[in-house]
């Protein structure tokens, strides 16, 4: 099977359409089982109390964050080198979804921090480069917005993205190299308690729903930048013939 | 019923704990019905446009 | 009055279409501040302490870099001068232009300006002087910022002359709107640094368009 | 009835003309011709008000244009070498958008398409427009919304004849409506009995 | 290799000529400095302490805003165009113009730190890691600037846009550079971090250029 | 000998010719007609290589320009809409930096000011030069350092009928050298047995 294979935009159509309504409802699904398990069934935490329960929808939500930008490059390399055209619209189609899972670890990354440590925000390695991440991903999509032309601004993202991911791992490291100098090491620990099964099992079925929610979105969301290439190209050649 | 209030009160921490499961939950629904909704339209969109074409004889694409 | 209203809403539009301008001038608001703590290191102590200058100086920036839409694009294509022929006078066309400024730029800082102050640690005190000094301190960073960018027009690339120009016409808004907080934070009264913010903002509001007004009718000779 | 007199022009410290006299009478059209640099573009900006005469006077049915500039603004078109035209909005958007910022209250932006026939273009973002499309775009304003006076500061360039011949109708129409226009051109620009004002290179230092 | 330098030649000359940049760069640097000992307050202490970061920061900021003359003026009169036609391969172009930011960027900015590091008090021991910082780190920012400034091209007026794509690409280059300095104020070895900056601006060497040229291209088409 | 066959060009999605050939000999020329829109300004762009061509290929004595893209377009001079000329600079220095950055040896900046007529503003900055002057300094590039291709986009805007005869005396001196020229107009450019390549609009969707 040759990297063309999905290239063609009716048979990626035809597949998706089998696919989106499964993924849909298994992330339905997933997604109600694993918030029962959270509220409900899994147990408070000994130290933390009840606001452990935010860890489930917290550290699904920073995995699909890092997640999805992954996705993000390599589907960007694969429309830079060897100019599939659906890579493009991939990327695309990714860059809300993993802006939107990264503010949301974000946010309730803060929530869970107030009565943790009692602040909403701290200047910790690993909260400031999730910050920066938003900002990349805020970047990516407005250079695809502030470019007309569907084909260079899709480029130029894509450069965009590639810069991006060999700056992230260096953002990294260059955070934890800062932090372990200036923070005073009393507030932070994140190793903090060993997991028990009982919390695993809602974590992972969390997980598993946003993944499922990630591939439901993604595919919608490329069928419609597909139809939106095709209608800008009809509607252009209609006006000017 | 003290169950319930027990539950929601969530051993105190009610107003970090719902608020944070709320704003997840809007926003990946938030996302949702907008990526559902303007995929749609763009089907219902395309779909006109390749009709009113074929009205008129065009060739197709 | 009705040729007032067409420019504002012709700029709004611009705006919208243009890659959302508002969007982008907040993100560089967000971007300076978050440079801070990294520069400066993430003691909150520290942080809470220098929070109120480094907003305004990041307001001050922000208002300071979105000033050369303000003309220089309607200058480039000719739109300027085809403005100036509308028959409105000019001081007009360039208050609607100055107003366009504020709402795509003052406003959206004034609305992020308290999660930034929580990032920062503020201290809680200072958050309704926050918001006061910025609702009565980004007009005039418009209206004044209007003079610099109007000046600059001819100039290649004027970026950094207008900051020249602008920034030491900025530092009584800045020093102004920092006191006001600081004296909110340490429980003292504010009032009277709102109200010299406020004098500067209404003094502004004559002089700025004429001042800016001139300086367009010489840059289209 | 437009006129000037004893205008003279100075540029960057030289003068480029002085003692010019020209008058344009209702349904009258003027052609500026003379060689590059003799100071047409110039001529035309101080008509608009938008360069300063060194010396002389306009005058409008008689009344000095300084009494009251913003009016004689009202009253006139201005085409220069920028088209004032905007990448980001549409073909309709730009010409509506002039028509309402000129106060117009009988809006003729459709009539203006057509008659530069560019109305298949209408919502086609001016930034996808050829050289020939965008320079339709610009003049498609002297239609949209009326003004007395048209000063044109070479309007053809980039038109194709069928462009070149649109400019001319429009040209004809306005006249016809007792209009008048004042235009800067190399090339013949095909105007019925217009008067011809030659400029003659005249550069002095002051 | 003539073309090469012909380029450098002619751009420093139009540098020169187009109101002094560099003099302007400078000087934004100084006055956002200045800025802020009127916006935090005048304690030498405090001061002290906030110095590296303000001062790179400050540094970030002003070779940012020097970005848009790299290529856009060029773009808009239709010289970069001509460039490409010379025969040079464009990264090579880029470079050339990379070059010539930092001449007239970051060399002034070096210069001019240790100035504003004694206005703000800052430690002794701390001068040499600065400088050494400065001249490891500001050619880097001209090299991942160049990045931003040839994406932001065809967007009009994208100044704003260029932060938000520029600044989270310098963050290494701050804290690098920001902890190499406090390491020396406070007694510690500040190799590792000068030789972390210095790895970075290696590699930044190679692979800015080519995906500067890479975005170049795309909006000549 | 300078040729592309069968040539396709998309701008915004969409084709706007296809099957495009033509061959350029030397000594000869070859002009681009057409009405505004047809594609002009994107075909002198493909030969300059600033522009992909979606399809077709250009060949430059039988070898594939794409081989060594750098190499054709050292053989080449683009004269397009933008003047690429800086204000800040003169009229001579504006020359003479051209030809340095062409690598030319024999730097013929003098005889290309006498030959657009511009010598006597050799040492003004060019943001003071009316629209025609600053159209000649562009054009003086081309005889300022040799190039065997020429490749015009509309080079007579803005010039008077002197400054049409200085550039038709320059095309016909380098064609008498052996030079190719291509050109791109919609007015007469009066040069000796041109071939004419007349495209027609031919808008598709893809
Ligand atoms: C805005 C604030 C926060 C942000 C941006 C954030 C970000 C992240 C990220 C990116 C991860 C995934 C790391 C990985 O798997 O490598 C993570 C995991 C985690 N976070 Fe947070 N976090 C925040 C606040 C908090 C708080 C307040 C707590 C609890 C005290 C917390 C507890 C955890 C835990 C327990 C994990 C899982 C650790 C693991 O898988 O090894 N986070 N967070
Ligand atoms: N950047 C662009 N993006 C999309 N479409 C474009 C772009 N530039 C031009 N076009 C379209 O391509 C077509 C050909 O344009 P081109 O500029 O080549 O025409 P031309 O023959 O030079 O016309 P003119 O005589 O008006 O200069 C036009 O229909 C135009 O609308
Ligand atoms: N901004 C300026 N500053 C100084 N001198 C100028 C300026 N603009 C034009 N000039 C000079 O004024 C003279 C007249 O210029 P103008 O543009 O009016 O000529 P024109 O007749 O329109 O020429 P063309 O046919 O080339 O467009 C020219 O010699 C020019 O060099
Ligand atoms: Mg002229
Ligand atoms: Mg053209």
């Amino acid at each position: 099977m040759s990297i063309h294979y999905f290239a063609n935009p009716a048979r990626f159509t035809r597949l998706a359409g089998r696919i989106q309504p499964w993924a849909g409802g298994l992330t339905a699904v997933l997604l109600l089982i694993g918030l029962y398990m959270a509220l409900v069934e899994a147990p408070a935490d000994y130290q933390q109390g009840d606001t452990v329960r935010i860890m489930f929808v917290h550290v699904p939500a920073a995995w699909m964050a890092m997640f999805c930008y992954t996705f993000l490059a390599v589907a960007s390399a694969v429309a830079l080198i060897w100019r599939h055209p659906l890579a493009d619209l991939a990327a695309k189609a990714s860059a809300p979804i993993g802006a939107s899972f990264t503010f949301l670890a974000l946010v309730t990354g803060s929530i869970w921090g107030k009565p943790m440590w009692g602040t909403w925000w701290v200047w910790d390695a690993r909260l400031t480069s999730v910050l920066i991440l938003f900002f990349l991903y805020l970047g990516y999509m407005a250079l695809w917005e502030a470019i007309e032309d569907g084909q260079k601004a899709g480029k130029a993202a894509a450069v965009l993205a590639l810069v991006g991911a060999v700056n992230v791992p260096i953002i990294k490291f260059s955070v934890d190299w800062w932090n372990t100098l200036h923070q005073p090491a009393s507030v932070l620990r994140m190793d903090g308690p060993a997991i028990h099964s009982s919390m695993l099992w809602p974590l992972l079925i969390m997980a598993l729903a946003f993944k499922a929610y990630f591939v439901t979105l993604l595919l919608a969301r490329m069928r419609m930048e597909l139809n939106l290439r095709r209608i800008r190209a009809m509607r252009l050649a209609e006006r000017t013939s | 019923m003290g169950n319930m209030e027990q539950f929601l009160s969530m051993g105190g921490y009610a107003g970090f704990i719902w608020p944070a499961f709320g704003i997840v939950l809007i926003v990946m629904a938030f996302l949702w019905i907008a990526s559902m909704r303007s995929w749609r339209k763009s089907e219902q969109a395309l779909a006109s446009l390749r009709q009113h074409r074929r009205q008129r004889g065009d060739i197709e694409e | 009055m009705n040729i007032f209203l067409a420019i504002i809403t012709r700029d709004l539009l611009l705006a919208v279409r243009q890659g959302g301008a508002t969007f982008l001038a907040l993100v560089f608001f967000l971007l300076t501040v978050t440079l801070f703590p990294l520069g400066i290191g993430p003691e909150p102590a520290i942080l809470a302490r220098v929070a109120p200058g480094v907003l305004w100086v990041a307001a001050l920036l922000a208002a300071m870099l979105s000033l050369d839409r303000l003309f220089q694009a309607d200058f480039e294509d000719g739109s300027l001068e085809q403005l100036t022929l509308s028959g409105l006078p000019i001081s007009l066309i360039v208050l609607a232009k100055i107003i366009t400024h504020w709402l795509t730029t003052g406003l959206p800082l004034l609305l992020a300006a308290p999660v930034l102050a929580i990032l920062l640690n503020m201290d809680n005190e200072g958050f309704a002087a926050l918001l006061l000094t910025m609702l009565i301190g980004t007009p005039a960073l418009s209206l004044i910022g209007a003079i610099g960018a109007a000046l600059t027009l001819t100039v290649r690339r004027g970026g950094v002359l207008l900051s020249l120009l602008v920034l030491p016409l900025y530092i009584p808004v800045l020093i102004f709107g920092v006191s006001g907080i600081d004296a909110a934070v340490h429980g003292l009264n504010a009032k009277p640094h709102l109200l010299l913010l406020a004098a500067l903002t209404v003094a502004a509001i004559p002089l700025c368009p004429w001042a800016a007004a001139a300086a367009v009718k010489l840059s289209l000779e | 009835m437009f006129q000037g007199r004893d205008i003279a022009c100075e540029r960057g410290e030289r003068r480029i003309f002085t003692g010019l006299n020209f008058t344009v009478a209702p349904g009258q059209a003027l052609v500026l011709q003379g060689p590059n640099g003799c100071g047409k573009t110039s001529l035309i900006r101080i008509a608009a008000t938008l360069l300063k005469a060194a010396d002389g006077a306009l005058t409008w049915n008689g009344i000095d244009v300084a009494e009251n500039p913003e009016g004689h603004r009202a009253n006139l078109h201005y085409i220069g070498h920028q088209d004032a035209v905007k990448g980001a909005l549409s073909v309709r958007e730009n010409i509506a958008m002039w028509a309402r910022i000129r106060a117009t209250t009988d809006d003729q932006t459709e009539a203006a398409m057509a008659a530069f026939d560019i109305a298949h273009l209408a919502d086609t973002p001016t930034q996808y427009l050829s050289a020939g499309q965008h320079r339709r775009t610009a003049l498609a304003r002297l239609v949209a919304s009326p003004a007395k006076l048209w000063l044109l500061d070479e309007p053809t360039v980039s038109l194709d004849q069928a462009g070149t011949a649109c400019l001319q109708q429009a040209i004809a129409a306005h006249r016809a409506k007792n209009g008048m226009v004042m235009a800067a051109t190399h090339i013949e620009l095909g105007l019925d009995d217009a008067q011809i004002l030659q400029l003659q290179p005249q550069l002095m230092t002051l």
